[in-house]
């Protein structure tokens, strides 16, 4: 895993954190183990060959997206990479529709055109889901464009792995994103790898990652993600910024993923150890760790806690037979969702051929 | 008395008219503001519609590129300026996998309503690496429109409908061309109270009746004055087809005019190997099978790099003498 | 006794023998030495032959390309690994305008001997943007060539030819190829002691009278399924040419099989509008006018970006099938 | 101009400034004077109509070429962008053959393929010449990497604008040049303005843009090119740090360019003040200030300064004679440098079509 500050505040008093009802808590908890619970049953039938394509699982990372999310207000918006199951469930994506795409069926998110890379909800400000490592990075930032053009109090939050942060298009954004006083987030969820290479042989830095954006006047931080609480206070800080002030902020996460970098990834117990998989589950788990905090705190029991886990494996295996039982698209639709005249039947749709086989 | 107007300027009013139709549109690219553009196609709209409206970049191509696509996917129209088509190789991935693919793989739930636009043409003497002409490339790839305007008239109609397309439309002006007059006529003579040209819709720019010449862009202008010749010299009656959008493809005023003439040149500024020209000649001989008496031939620009060298360059863009000559080959 | 080997074996095998011929060669990119490559085609080599040689690369595509290509200036022969080929999209600028063009550009004085490699293709449930086929574009600029192979046995040859080549050559494999297995000579049976298969040569994969099949990479296989169908079904004698390298092109072999068959289909994974096989039924109709008994006809990927959905990704490719039915409608 | 800390340190007394001869001192004089009269003879030339495409002149900013290039060992290399003559004449190339290159003429360094942005010359370890804007960040980082590969000991300079700095190319070199340990000098020749834009409207940063540098964990300086000797002192110390330890370097130099961007930019007086032009001419002129130092050390009088400055201006305009009488390519070279195999008549140029008209 990433090393990450120990990190002393009490985020758990934060005025956000505070804010949050015992039900808020409840419905995190349940979030969190949505989650997890909907990677463990995409990956059985990934592995029962049920799924073409990469399955990218966010297993370990799930208090990251479920934290950035929770602060979001109607004109936050949110873009991510390719790990992106757990982003699309902390916006309010059904578990049916998200398995259904991996499944490839009509009933998908994406009608099955997208798969695993490719979730998308516009209506939940949920813009995906991309596969090219950073490509999302300059849409995020166009995000943030469109709110401050509207005249929108909002932020984009635009997701990205520690690998991405070579990309160039990432650094253009963040040029433009200071430049323009653009609402944007880059959120690094460093996972310490980029596939089988390992941080310190991907990326030359000082200090983090994230401080790569104090070349260009950016506010960044680094802060550690297994905890709610501390995501939640310490990513409000970025919203506030770009709420108030329009400004872009850098942030570095640390977190960890149990799995490989896909399931395709055979290698993931090579590139590293197998005790630094066992410590992470062990000492930093998001469920465990946040379990712990509903416990303690009184708010949940340990019965309670483990019904509610249980309900949300129910309701990712019923998402499984959801999707098993969909339809596959059919044929036709390989020539919809290709033009947005062409699919409304316009006037402009009607002169010219738009298709050339023949 | 009809109005000749620029290329440039045709573009210009097309501009205009749509940031003042639309407060979702915005210009946007390097120098398109404060200093006009490059190529003075923006002139004076940054003092006409202020900081919002038209808006300087940075040279960062792929992350302003990728800017606008991210808000036209938030309902931004935005009308991107490459200073030159041939920097669309740093946005690459932005432009195709981001305009190009975005709404396929969300099953439809997006739309990229947005216009990248700037010259794209060899004969400038400005090297290989400046005089990409990518009009092939763009419209290889299914999502992606491709427009390429060979009159200030048909620039300034197909803007406008570019503007107002709700799917990403690559949008090929030409150096040479920008000074070039043309009659456009002004919104008050119109029916429509304004000028519009809907993509995916060829003009025949000359009837003819014994050999048609397909092409686009400046190219059209080429052909048009192989033409001249071709009748003057040679009493042979030719047709220019002009495509003026490359995708949609108005297929049929092509086969049309096969049909008549019963024999083709396609001619472009294209590179040959999978150029456009490919693409028509092989659409022609399948669907005018019968029709043809000879072969589709092709002129397009010779196939090596752009020669820095003005007078060797122009040798390598099609000019009406090669045509000429090809015509002659086969009428 | 044949030797049969996986096609990603062959590449291996290629690549080990050129690193042991030629200290210069280094091979780069993305997991190609710890982790022995996205799709272990690099198996092994860098516990072979260590980091000078086998080199783990940051995602920077555009970064670590265009540092192979300065580096092959001063003469190192790079052999870089893109992922997929696909990413390509965020290094074109340093693909076609450094390693495309600096010949060009330097009236000769430079050449960069690089080879980019990696599988291009789709059908392997990736999505839109994992699934490009850029043989057309790739093979559209001159100073660029390209090679497409379809076997084991090619596949090994090409690379080795690929590497020693002067040029830059674009190399494109296929995911859905790595895992077959195809006869390759050990190199003791060979009487140079070693497999070279020269770029633009192709080879008629298959020989028949009636029609035929020109094809790349996978194509070829998909072709030779449908001539076999043909042949037992209908009584069809095909022809199947593998063009092997896109550019430079083997017209020769095309014209000849097309001047015996008088009918040919153009079958590729390309998308169709200015794919590869727009180009070859251009070039079949200007160079066979007199001998096409029927229009030359082309079967191409369906014709809208990549379908994840695998079953209906499948459709979207060409299958033995569909090349049947096109055959079957004109012979 | 760009804002740069005046610098205190006595730039002439550096060892590497105290190693000059006489005759280097004159060399390097003569050097400035012959890109600055072989650009105003080109600038005429050009308005005259006699060349094509774009005229990107270096006037005003000698000092830092001329500077650079001559730490130059045997193993050290140079490459540019577009704006690429001084460079060009800096390390050798001859007046004639960069002349007639604009001219268009066979006889240019390119054979008139390349034209003023495209100067190469490769027997003098300069790789040109490019036009993308940081299109040859990541080619001076393989020069840097060939260098490493062979094993010898060399540096590889790359020069770039300001501009330059926003493309993403550049920032992937950074990360690799810093992972790699590879021998590569980024100068950022620091003009003021890409274009018609000022740096303030193009670039965000803090203190100056090479700190962009530090985010990499890359050593980086800023100084202030107008004085050959603190260009010669400051930039040694890269060298060295390539030389010796294998480490990139980013250098910020900041300079001014008296004319537009290119000559058919119009607008160059627009974008900044007379003011700012004139004051720079006559307080900062690279010519002026070397000369200057020349008199003063008592190396040149007046006369003999004067005198080689009109030996650059004869050589220059003898170049444009040169150019003028020289042949046009011929036609039939459009073919020709496309492809290494066929040029050298190879077995390998021999299967297969190479090129497609027909
Ligand atoms: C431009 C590009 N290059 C390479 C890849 C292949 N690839 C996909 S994910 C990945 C690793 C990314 O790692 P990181 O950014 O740390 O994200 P994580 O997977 O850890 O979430 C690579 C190399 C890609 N999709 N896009
Ligand atoms: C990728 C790319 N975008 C845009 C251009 C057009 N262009 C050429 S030079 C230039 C300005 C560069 O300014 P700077 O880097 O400061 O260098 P200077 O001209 O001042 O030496 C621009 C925008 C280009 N050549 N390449
Ligand atoms: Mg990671
Ligand atoms: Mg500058």
């Amino acid at each position: 895993m990433a090393a990450a500050a120990k990190t002393t505040p009490k985020h758990a008093d934060a005025p956000i954190n505070k804010a949050l009802t015992r039900d808020d808590k409840i419905k995190l908890f349940r979030q969190i183990s949505r989650i997890r619970r909907f990677e463990q049953i995409s990956l059985k039938h990934y592995n029962a060959g049920k799924m073409g394509g990469f399955l990218h699982l966010y297993i370990g990372q799930e208090s990251v997206a479920v934290g950035c999310v929770s602060l979001m207000g109607p004109n936050d918006h949110v873009i991510t990479a390719y790990r992106d199951h757990g982003h699309a469930l902390a916006v309010g994506m059904g578990m049916n529709e998200c398995m259904a795409e991996l499944f490839g069926k009509k009933t998908g998110c994406s009608k099955g055109k997208g798969g695993s890379m490719h979730y998308f909800a516009p209506d939940k400000n949920y813009w995906g889901g991309h596969g090219i490592v950073a490509g999302q990075t300059p849409l995020g930032l166009g995000l943030a464009y469109g709110l401050k053009y509207k005249g929108l109090k909002g932020a984009a939050m635009c997701f990205m792995g520690d690998g991405a942060v070579n990309q160039g298009a990432f650094h253009e954004s963040l040029n433009l994103a200071a430049l323009f006083d653009l609402p944007v987030i880059y959120i690094i969820e460093n996972n310490g790898y980029s596939m089988g290479t390992s941080q310190a042989r991907s990326s030359s830095y000082t200090g983090c990652l994230a401080q790569r954006a104090e070349g260009y006047g950016i506010a960044w931080e680094q802060l550690n993600g297994e905890d709610v609480y501390e995501v939640r206070a310490r990513v409000q800080v970025a919203m506030e910024r770009a709420h108030s002030e329009s400004k872009p902020t850098v942030l570095e996460i640390a977190t960890y993923r149990y799995y490989g970098h896909s399931v395709a990834d055979a290698n993931h117990k090579k590139y590293r150890t197998k005790e630094e998989i066992e410590r992470y589950e062990r000492e930093h788990d998001p469920i465990l760790i946040w379990r712990d905090h509903m416990i303690k705190e009184g708010i949940l029991t340990d019965a309670q806690a483990t019904e509610i886990d249980q309900e949300a494996f129910k309701e990712a295996e019923a998402a499984a037979v959801f999707a098993e039982k969909s339809d596959w698209p059919d044929p036709s639709e390989i020539f919809d969702d290709v033009y947005w005249e062409v699919d409304n039947q316009t006037v402009a749709s009607q002169s010219g051929r738009h298709f050339f086989n023949d | 008395m009809p109005r000749l107007i620029e290329y440039r300027q045709a573009i210009r009013e097309a501009l205009d008219e749509e940031l003042a139709r639309d407060p979702m549109v915005v210009l946007m690219g390097e120098e398109v503001a404060q200093y006009n553009g490059a190529y003075k196609v923006t002139q004076g709209l940054w003092e006409k519609w202020g900081d919002k409206r038209v808006v300087d970049t940075p040279i960062s191509e792929a992350g302003f590129i990728g800017m606008g696509v991210g808000a036209s996917m938030l309902g931004i129209r935005p009308v991107m300026e490459l200073m030159f088509w041939s920097f669309y190789t740093v946005a690459w991935d932005q432009i195709i996998n981001n305009a190009g693919m975005v709404r396929y793989m969300s099953g439809g739930l997006i739309n990229c309503p947005i216009v990248v636009r700037g010259p794209a043409n060899g004969g400038t003497g400005v090297g290989a690496t400046h005089s990409h002409t990518p009009e092939n490339i763009m419209a290889s790839f299914p999502g992606m429109k491709c427009v390429c305007p060979a009159t200030a008239r048909d620039a300034k109609g197909l803007m406008k409908a570019a503007i107002r397309d709700n799917d990403p439309v690559m949008f090929m002006e030409n150096t040479l061309l920008y000074g070039e007059k043309g009659e456009v006529p002004d919104n008050s003579e119109l029916p429509e109270g304004e000028l519009f040209i809907p993509l995916g819709v060829a003009e025949v720019k000359r009837e003819g009746t014994d050999l048609s010449l397909i092409a686009h862009g400046r190219a059209v202008l080429t052909c048009l004055k192989a033409a001249e010749i071709l009748e003057e010299e040679h009493g042979i009656s030719v047709e220019v087809v002009d495509l003026r959008t490359i995708r949609p493809l108005d297929e049929e005023t092509i086969f049309e005019s096969v049909r008549k003439t019963h024999k083709a040149i396609c001619v472009d500024e294209n590179k040959p190997f999978c150029g456009v020209s490919a693409q028509i000649a092989s659409s022609i001989q399948l669907h005018c099978f019968d029709d043809l008496d000879a072969p589709v031939l092709r002129v397009s620009a010779l196939d090596s790099p752009a020669f820095y060298s003005p007078p060797i360059e122009k040798l390598q863009l099609p000019y009406p003498d090669v045509i000429v000559a090809k015509a002659l080959s086969i009428c």
